[in-house]
């Protein structure tokens, strides 16, 4: 656990949105059924969202990215620790003052499917946050503001009539878009916005995200599992593992000094037939949230493991690439 | 798919289409009964009692020489509005507490879970019995005992329902936008809850016509000389080895017209493609 | 011979026909990679090899499916049921929920060997613990013994593979085995199952909608669109040189190392639904190179070089 | 599993409260009192001080309730206004009554009703699935006083082959079982044949099928667990259903049973009975949905995990 | 050797075979009690455990003396002691009003009891003969308390009772030992049928469909509608005897407008006492015109009190008082309509009559709401005094005392649902009821009073029941002609079962 930001990483970017040394656990609910048992889906996070950046967070199925989505919305609340959004901390901001700071930062969802309400038309769901805000739009204005949104995403203003059945996954994604960009939000959260999209269409959603970026000014924390994906997009990495974040790459072209983030990397499937890899780097699967090994969380897998590592669970160190491991790639290169 | 398209399409499957002309009947039936019945539903004639189908009398007469078909169509108009009626209150109710409970959850729902449980653990005879004995006979206590006795089912539909929504990312989306309490209560949990819990009640009222029959047996339903078609029946037991088709008649009444409901309400179902949610309950 | 030769597969669904004219071959030791986006017909062509599209009342329209010599499309259910599990295995996309969540991973392996080996219960197990060994699943026996939510989803898609192996197949169905897995365990799984093909001298047809699993694991590809082949091919050439706009676009589409920010455009516009196949080129609303021609007919595949492709303007050729 | 079990008992326990004070308060809410029915007409203003003073209906109603419930808690129910009995044994000597007929119900319910669901699914679509659901959909929505009395003049007096009414013998019971369970076949069978269609669709029974297993095997040795789940699911809530649901067909048939005498009770003010039946119907209630999900969790992993 | 019977609806579920402190008794009590006297269908009455009685001029003592050799069930003597300790037992209950003017029983020898009056009470042998006065064995009556009769019920009537289950049946079994039958049985004991099952079905056409299949052997009471396909029935006799029931519609005379006698009236003429006992009787009973039963004579009034159907005269009477038809065929008086509540308590037989009733009621102009109530509901209803109007109802007794239980002022609400309340009534009740000496007396006293209630129409007669029980003749042989006012003991002594 690093002290925070003081001594934390430095960034080019003013700090937009910032965690410090957040947890969060969910009980799984007792009852009837079952004994309360507590998981940590994100575990001593400190870290920085400059503004204006891409901050790319990778992680595995269940690492906290979505809960760490969550918090850096005010949608859940810390177990400890301090989310704030331009200095203000969301745990503790009033009903009206937490609508207010909504409209400036938004959040592009999984799963585009279920992010419109099946019930409202594509016009009504681009236009809900006004309503949601207490902002009115006379009739016109209504048909202007939808039109314009939905120009402004690529989409057919025609659409705005349809009901969301009528559109495939890549349109849908696109109105959750301009839903979350009706406000003008300084900050977006994607949630693994192309995960469940095809291909073909991934890259047309990551190339609007990028013109919009450009366009209105944003500040992006992309969400992904995707580490290919994430070392295209992003400014910075973040990668997570069991709900602590393992490294921060500075760059997309930063060394790696993780052995975890090493094995993303070799995980993926490279698209060239001549190169073709030992695949298999890592080995085993993801230990449960529920009980988590007292050293690195990291250690059952990693083939660095030593006793150290199964004892002492390392901390994220202070260097300008943060990384937490007891024996990093580039040791006897980089000091820490 | 939205309920009026999925109404439309039900009633065309090869199960729905009868079921449709069936239920389009009855309530066309209940609507004009006053102009469709040859006679007024409780004009009696002693000298002409159980007299069996004639031209005179479609159906026959019963025990007080009340022409039957007459009866039958004004029966519909209660027996429907009866059960429509109490029903309609009973997903009001349900949906009311479901939803508080769902959205809710924890302590609140528990509690309010418990009292629903509490009406779901007796049979619905037992209740309507109870009540009828506190409120004393007649369509309106009637029509408070099915209400109650049905509540459980729609509640727990409801909250199911309500439970399952909240999962879905536009309500996080929503909440995202800053979105209180009630608008996401109002505007997209209920609306989206609604379906269901809303042909669960067609079919409930299905049992409420025979739940009123069944109360008729036991004299607390419809107050003579009101004919509901239990009230009817009832009265026909008597005269069953007499003057069968006095028993008869509003027996198939009920029985093709439940049919029908339920036919209609599966096709409807399968319409709008909620079997699976409809289970949650 | 090749072990399996598919000719002209058209498949049917009332009355949408959702895959025309598939044709492809596939010798034993050979990974064969269907690839295609979402609706492509991916899915029904597999099914359609394992003799199981009466279970979504699909049926072969048109076409042969020949497998070691026997002709199976058309032919009575009860012919390609006994080749099922015995002689060509399937394995699906999900293993959250392809195992029966109420008997145990080791009994659904068992079952297999006991119908197709004739094997008794104890040497049933003693066959599954084997295979889960060479799925390298540690403390097989332990694991036989649990319910499929007890294990992860890793876990489970070894699990399905080793119930695949156990009627000891010479054909294995992988319908996009691997989809819904973590990064880092999807890249165990497929090289497991490549390793097996040329272990076991097993055929395998893997489906996938990932082109990079397809570079890294298959000698051959089929790439289909809207329910017909693109290009199929030999995948070095496939990669080195795609003759078909669509499959040019989508090696494109995914980002390689130190790609520039920017560069990555994907494919204008997007798949037409069943209901909306047009009769001409079906991919020629999305194409920079369509013409008049396109948009008028459909294209018959040719070969080209090493590969059959389908298209009016194919790339490089010549090249 | 034995701390889940003990887990629910306990938490049955405020459940058992606010049922018994919900009972309580029902059946004092009711107008009309038990002392009418024991009054000559035209009895004095004094005797009917007199009666309510020996049964104890001149206190508070909330002392009532307390006596009651101390009592109710050693499990001794009061005693009977009117009938003169302990309320426990009242209940006792009509427990049986209920029971047969509402587990042969039962019994009969689930046998007919899974076997023609499952037939009905196995069959879907076809014109037996459709004519037999409909039969059984028709059967179980006449008025069970009605279906009493037509079993009654077929099977009896046309046939000859039941008695009547009464419940002297077994065969006695199997008019009133038919009659109960015919609402009940339709209904299981509905869900039976639901819960098939709905399993059937599942992802690992592709998988099956991809195993080479045969269409009868896997509907009958792999479909069929998971069908039954539901039909559990049912069975446990439907204990109030087996215990008091049959009023009209022991009035029909002229049967004793627990809906009788609470019926009976309750048209006689009998405080004590209606009470004790109400309570012993809401226990009931409470132990089936228990053991329901006993079963439930015997027959699903899943459950099982999630309890301990 | 075995029988079934079945009493049906009506006393299903009467609870307990004390018959001193029962208010509803069921008709297998008698077979289980014997009284000192028994009354015959002529009202003659005739010895049973009393062999012979005397009383004194002044009507002032009665002397009663008892048969010798009787047995209670368990053994115990029947003698004067008994006697002795079972009238006072009456004190205090709701059937206190039997005995209430014996003043002391003296017992003169082990076998002769005297009965000491507070006044002359010319009903006395009426009342020992009630089903009221059947005498329980004084041992098992104070050993078993506030059970007794429920758990178990101990007489010296020809059938013991082995085992009574509340609302289900009653077994009883021959007392063999019993010699002492009335004169109104050719069998004076024991009796030829060995067991009895008294069964209670509450559904009537269940009850029927027993005797018609031979489940059950006799019904006590056979609902009118079965009579036709029981009387074609060739195994099933119907036997119809006179009835000791009225079937009629009280009207409170303290609710508008039943406040005004021409309302009454017009209500009371309205309803058409024939058609009803042809088309929904089926001419079995009698129309009643009166409040008693035909066989009482206090019942043949002055043909000018007695009130028949005259829709004319009940029209002209509300035509008189205001009540103008409106367009809907309803009256109406200063804009108010003739709504009127017309209640009934549950059972089949009132359901349908109160729906002729108003719809007759309909035919002169009044719009009458039915409520249906259960049974023990509609007395407390009454008792409010305020909520009901018209009602239909009925008795059973066989005394014209029973005028006073339902019009005497102070009873009002309940048992006087008309609220009748009348000085001149009420005068003529005090005579009726404590002045008259001798049964002829009686007779004149009560004939006035009776004929003064109908003219002023605080009821309306409807319909006299006749008592109809119907039994299978492939098992039981019944004599020709039944004694008694009802089937009891008597007859079935002589019964005999076949096979
Ligand atoms: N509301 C919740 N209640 C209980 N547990 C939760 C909840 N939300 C998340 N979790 C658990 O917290 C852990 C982290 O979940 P999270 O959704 O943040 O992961 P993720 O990295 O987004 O995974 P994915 O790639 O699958 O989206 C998981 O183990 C998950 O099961
Ligand atoms: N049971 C069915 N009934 C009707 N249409 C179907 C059915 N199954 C598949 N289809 C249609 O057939 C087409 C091809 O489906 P298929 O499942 O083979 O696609 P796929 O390539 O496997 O796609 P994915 O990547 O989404 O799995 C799609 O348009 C689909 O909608
Ligand atoms: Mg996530
Ligand atoms: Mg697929």
């Amino acid at each position: 656990m690093t002290d925070g930001l003081t001594t934390g990483v430095p960034t080019t970017g003013v700090p937009i949105l910032r965690f410090e040394d957040v947890n969060r656990d969910f009980t799984t609910p007792g009852g009837w059924f079952a004994r309360r048992r507590v998981l940590r889906a994100v575990n001593a996070v400190t870290l920085d969202v400059p503004a204006g950046r891409v901050t790319g967070v990778v992680g595995e199925s269940g690492c906290g990215k979505s809960t760490l989505a969550r918090l850096a919305l005010g949608l859940i609340k810390p177990t400890d620790g301090r989310v704030s959004f331009e200095g203000e901390d969301l745990a503790t901001a009033r009903r009206a003052r937490l609508r207010q700071l909504r409209a400036r930062m938004q959040m592009v969802f999984q799963d585009p499917y279920s992010s419109i309400d099946p019930r409202m038309t594509i016009g009504d769901a681009v236009l809900e946050p006004f309503v949601v805000q207490g902002i009115r739009l006379t009739g016109a204005a209504r048909a202007a503001k939808a039109e314009a949104l939905l120009g402004m995403v690529g989409l057919d203003p025609s659409l705005a009539r349809n009901h969301p059945h009528h559109l495939s996954g890549g349109q849908k994604q696109r109105v959750g878009i301009a839903r979350a960009l009706a406000l003008e939000p300084r900050l977006v959260v994607l949630d693994e916005p192309t995960a469940s999209l095809d291909v073909s269409i991934q890259a047309q959603i990551v190339a609007l995200l990028e013109a919009l970026k450009a366009r209105l000014d944003l500040t992006y924390l992309f969400i992904s599992h995707d580490l290919a994906l994430v070392r295209y997009f992003c400014d910075r990495i973040v990668v997570m593992y069991l709900g602590a974040v393992v490294e921060i790459l500075p760059s997309p072209a930063a060394p790696i000094r993780h052995p975890y983030t090493r094995a993303l990397l070799d995980s993926a499937f490279v698209p060239d037939p001549t190169r073709r890899q030992t695949l298999a780097r890592a080995t085993g699967e993801i230990p449960s949230a529920f009980d988590l090994p007292p050293g690195c969380v990291y250690a059952p897998r990693c083939p660095l493991a030593d006793e150290t590592c199964r004892r002492i669970r390392p901390q994220l160190d202070r260097s300008a690439h943060p990384v937490a491991c007891h024996h990093p790639l580039d040791r006897a290169g980089a000091g820490s | 798919m939205a309920i009026g398209t999925a109404l439309l399409s039900a009633a065309r499957t090869p199960r729905g289409a009868p079921a449709a002309i069936v239920l389009v009947g009855v309530v066309f039936a209940a609507i004009f009964a006053d102009r469709l019945a040859p006679y007024a539903y409780d004009m009696q004639s002693l000298m002409q009692a159980n007299l069996p189908p004639s031209a005179a009398h479609l159906l026959g007469t019963d025990e007080f020489g009340r022409d039957l078909f007459s009866r039958i169509l004004h029966g519909a108009r209660i027996s429907l509005g009866v059960a429509v009626t109490s029903i309609g209150a009973s997903v009001a109710l349900g949906l009311v507490f479901g939803a508080i409970a769902g959205y809710a959850g924890g302590w609140a729902d528990r509690l309010l879970m418990a009292v629903v449980d509490l009406t779901w653990a007796f049979p619905e005879i037992l209740i309507a019995l109870v009540l009828i004995a506190i409120l004393g006979p007649g369509l309106g206590s009637t029509a408070v005992a099915i209400t109650v006795g049905y509540m459980a089912q729609f509640a727990r539909l409801a909250r199911a329902q309500i439970i399952a929504l909240k999962g879905e990312t536009y309500i996080e989306a929503t909440v995202g936008l800053g979105a209180g309490h009630a608008h996401i209560l109002l505007r997209h949990l209920v609306p989206n809850a609604l379906t269901p819990v809303l042909v669960a009640g067609m079919l409930a009222t299905g049992d409420a016509i025979v739940l009123e029959a069944t109360l008729g047996y036991f004299g607390l339903g419809a107050q003579p000389p009101l004919p509901s078609w239990g009230a009817m029946m009832s009265a026909g037991v008597g005269q069953m080895f007499l003057a069968p088709w006095v028993i008869v008649f509003p027996g198939l009444a009920i029985a093709i017209t439940v049919v029908a409901i339920n036919l209609y309400g599966d096709a409807l179902i399968d319409a709008l493609q909620i079997r699976n949610r409809l289970r949650e309950g | 011979m090749a072990l399996l030769e598919v000719e002209g597969l058209t498949i049917g669904i009332g009355r949408f026909t959702p895959v025309q004219e598939i044709g492809f071959s596939l010798d034993r030791g050979a990974v064969l990679g269907l690839v295609g986006e979402s609706g492509s017909g991916k899915s029904l062509t597999a099914m359609a090899l394992m003799g199981l599209l009466p279970l979504i009342r699909g049926e072969v329209r048109a076409g042969s499916i020949v497998f070691d010599g026997v002709e199976l499309a058309n032919r009575p259910a009860e012919l390609h049921r006994r080749l099922r599990g015995r002689r060509i295995a399937l394995v699906t996309q999900n293993p959250m929920t392809s195992l029966d969540p109420i008997r145990t991973v080791g009994t659904q392996i068992d079952e297999v060997s006991r119908l197709h080996g004739g094997l008794d219960g104890r040497a049933a197990k003693a066959r599954s613990l084997d295979l889960m060994e060479a799925m390298r699943i540690p403390r097989a026996a332990v694991v036989h013994g649990q319910y499929p939510h007890q294990l992860s989803g890793g876990m489970k898609q070894r699990i399905v593979i080793a119930m695949a192996l156990a009627g000891d197949p010479d054909l294995l169905v992988a319908d996009e085995p691997t989809t819904a897995l973590d990064v880092t365990v999807q890249a165990q799984i497929v090289r497991l199952m490549v390793d097996l093909v040329k272990a076991r001298g097993l055929a395998l047809v893997l489906i996938t909608h990932d082109m990079g699993v397809v570079a890294q694991a298959c000698d051959r590809v089929v790439v289909l669109y809207a329910g017909r082949i693109a290009e199929a091919g030999p995948v070095e050439s496939i990669f080195a040189a795609p003759h078909h706009p669509y499959t040019r676009a989508l090696i494109g589409c995914i980002p390689v190392e130190g790609q520039a920010r920017g560069t990555l455009i994907g494919i204008p516009g997007q798949v037409p639904g069943l209901t909306d196949y047009p009769a001409h080129c079906r991919f020629a609303p999305r194409c920079p190179a369509a013409s008049a021609r396109c948009r008028a007919e459909a294209p018959a595949p040719a070969t080209i070089g090493a590969s059959r492709v389908a298209c009016f303007h194919p790339l490089g050729r010549g090249a | 599993m034995l701390g889940y079990f003990v887990r629910r008992l306990i938490m049955l326990l405020p459940v058992f409260l606010a049922m018994s004070a919900i009972v309580f308060l029902i059946v004092h809410l009711v107008p009309g009192d038990p002392i009418d029915h024991m009054l000559q007409i035209g009895a004095s203003a004094e005797r009917r001080q007199e009666l309510a003073a020996k049964f104890g209906l001149d206190r508070p109603l909330v002392v009532q309730y307390a006596l009651w419930l101390k009592a109710a808690l050693t499990g001794d129910l009061g005693e009977a206004i009117i009938l003169k009995q302990p309320v426990v044994d009242l209940i006792l000597a009509n427990l049986p009554y209920s029971l047969a007929l509402g587990l042969s119900a039962l019994l009969f319910s689930t046998v007919v009703g899974v076997s023609v669901g499952a037939a009905a699914a196995y069959f879907a679509g076809s014109w037996f699935d459709r004519v037999v659901m409909a039969g059984i959909l028709m059967g179980s929505m006449l008025p069970s006083f009605w279906l009493g009395l037509l079993m009654i003049l077929i099977f009896a007096v046309e046939l000859g082959l039941f008695p009547v009414s009464g419940a002297r013998s077994w065969d006695a019971l199997v008019l009133p079982v038919l009659t109960v369970g015919i609402g009940g076949v339709a209904l299981i069978a509905r869900v039976t044949r639901a819960a098939f269609v709905e399993v059937a669709q599942q992802d690992f029974v592709t998988l099956l099928h991809a195993k080479g297993l045969t269409r009868r095997r896997i509907f009958f040795r792999h479909l069929v667990r998971h069908a039954l789940m539901p039909v559990v699911t049912i069975l446990g809530l439907k204990v109030g259903w087996i215990l008091g649901g049959a009023v009209t067909v022991e009035y029909v048939f002229a049967r004793p049973g627990l809906g009788s005498l609470l019926i009976t009770s309750l048209g006689q003010r009998d405080y004590p009975v209606v009470q004790g039946c109400l309570l012993m119907l809401g226990m009931g209630v409470m132990l089936g949905t228990l053991v329901g999900d006993l079963a439930q969790a015997a027959m699903d992993p899943r459950v099982r995990d999630r309890m301990s | 050797q075995e029988v079934t019977f079945a009493i049906t609806a009506r006393e299903v579920g009467t609870p307990s075979y004390n018959p001193i402190t029962a208010t509803r008794l069921n008709s297998a009590n008698s077979l289980i009690y014997d009284r000192l006297v028994l009354q015959d269908a002529d009202q003659s009455f005739h010895p049973s455990l009393a062999a012979s009685w005397d009383q004194t001029p002044d009507g002032m003592q009665w002397t009663f003396k008892l048969r010798p050799g009787v047995k209670f069930h368990d053994g115990e003597p029947f003698n004067a002691k008994v006697i002795e300790w079972w009238v006072p037992k009456f004190a205090g209950t709701e059937n206190a009003d039997t005995v209430a003017k014996v003043d002391r029983v003296e017992v003169v020898d082990d076998l002769t009891v005297r009965f000491h009056m507070k006044a002359p009470d010319p009903n006395l042998l009426f009342n020992l003969a009630s089903s009221f006065m059947g005498i329980p064995s004084p041992k098992a009556y104070e050993a078993l308390g506030d059970k007794y009769g429920v758990t178990a019920a101990v007489g010296t009537g020809p059938f013991k009772m082995e085992k009574f289950t509340v609302g289900q049946q009653t077994v009883l079994v021959r007392n063999d030992d019993f010699t002492w039958g009335s004169d109104l049985s050719v069998n004076r004991g024991p009796a030829k049928i060995k067991k009895i099952t008294v069964r209670e079905i509450p559904e009537d056409s269940t009850a029927f469909l027993e005797l018609q299949t031979g489940g059950v052997d006799l019904l006590y009471t056979v609902p009118v509608d079965f009579m036709p396909r029981l009387k074609a029935e060739k195994s099933v006799k119907v036997m119809t005897i006179p009835g000791t029931e009225i079937v009629y519609m009280p009207i409170n005379t303290q609710s508008a407008p039943f406040t005004d006698i021409k309302v009454r009236a017009a209500a009371a003429y309205a309803i058409d006492q024939k058609s009803i006992w042809q088309s929904l009787y089926g001419g079995v009973g009698n129309t009643a015109n009166g409040f008693l039963i035909s066989s009482l004579q206090e019942a043949k009034v002055d043909p000018k009190f007695a009130i028949s159907y005259d829709p004319e005269r009940s029209k002209k009477l509300l035509d008189e008082a205001g009540w103008k038809v409106g367009p809907d065929g309803i009256r109406a008086k200063d804009g108010a309509r003739l709504q009127v509540k017309l209640w009934t308590s549950n059972g089949t037989e009132f359901k349908r009559l109160v729906e002729v009733v108003q719809s007759q009621l309909k035919a002169v102009g009044f719009a009458a709401d039915i409520t249906i109530f259960d049974a023990s509901t509609i007395n407390a209803q009454y008792k409010k005094k305020t909520e009901h109007q018209l009602a239909v109802r009925s008795y059973s007794w066989t005394n014209a005392d029973i005028i006073d239980w339902f019009f005497a002022a102070r009873r009002a609400g309940y048992p006087n649902v008309s609220l009748f309340d009348d000085p001149k009534a009420e005068e003529l009740n005090v005579t009726a009821m404590t002045k008259s000496r001798t049964w002829d007396e009686r007779v004149a006293n009560f004939k006035a009073y009776h004929e003064y209630i109908l003219s002023q129409y605080a009821f309306a007669p409807i319909y006299e029941p006749a008592n109809v029980f119907a039994y299978s003749t492939r098992r039981l042989k019944l004599p020709e002609t039944i004694r008694g006012t009802r089937l009891t003991s008597q007859t079935i002594l002589d019964a005999q079962v076949s096979n």
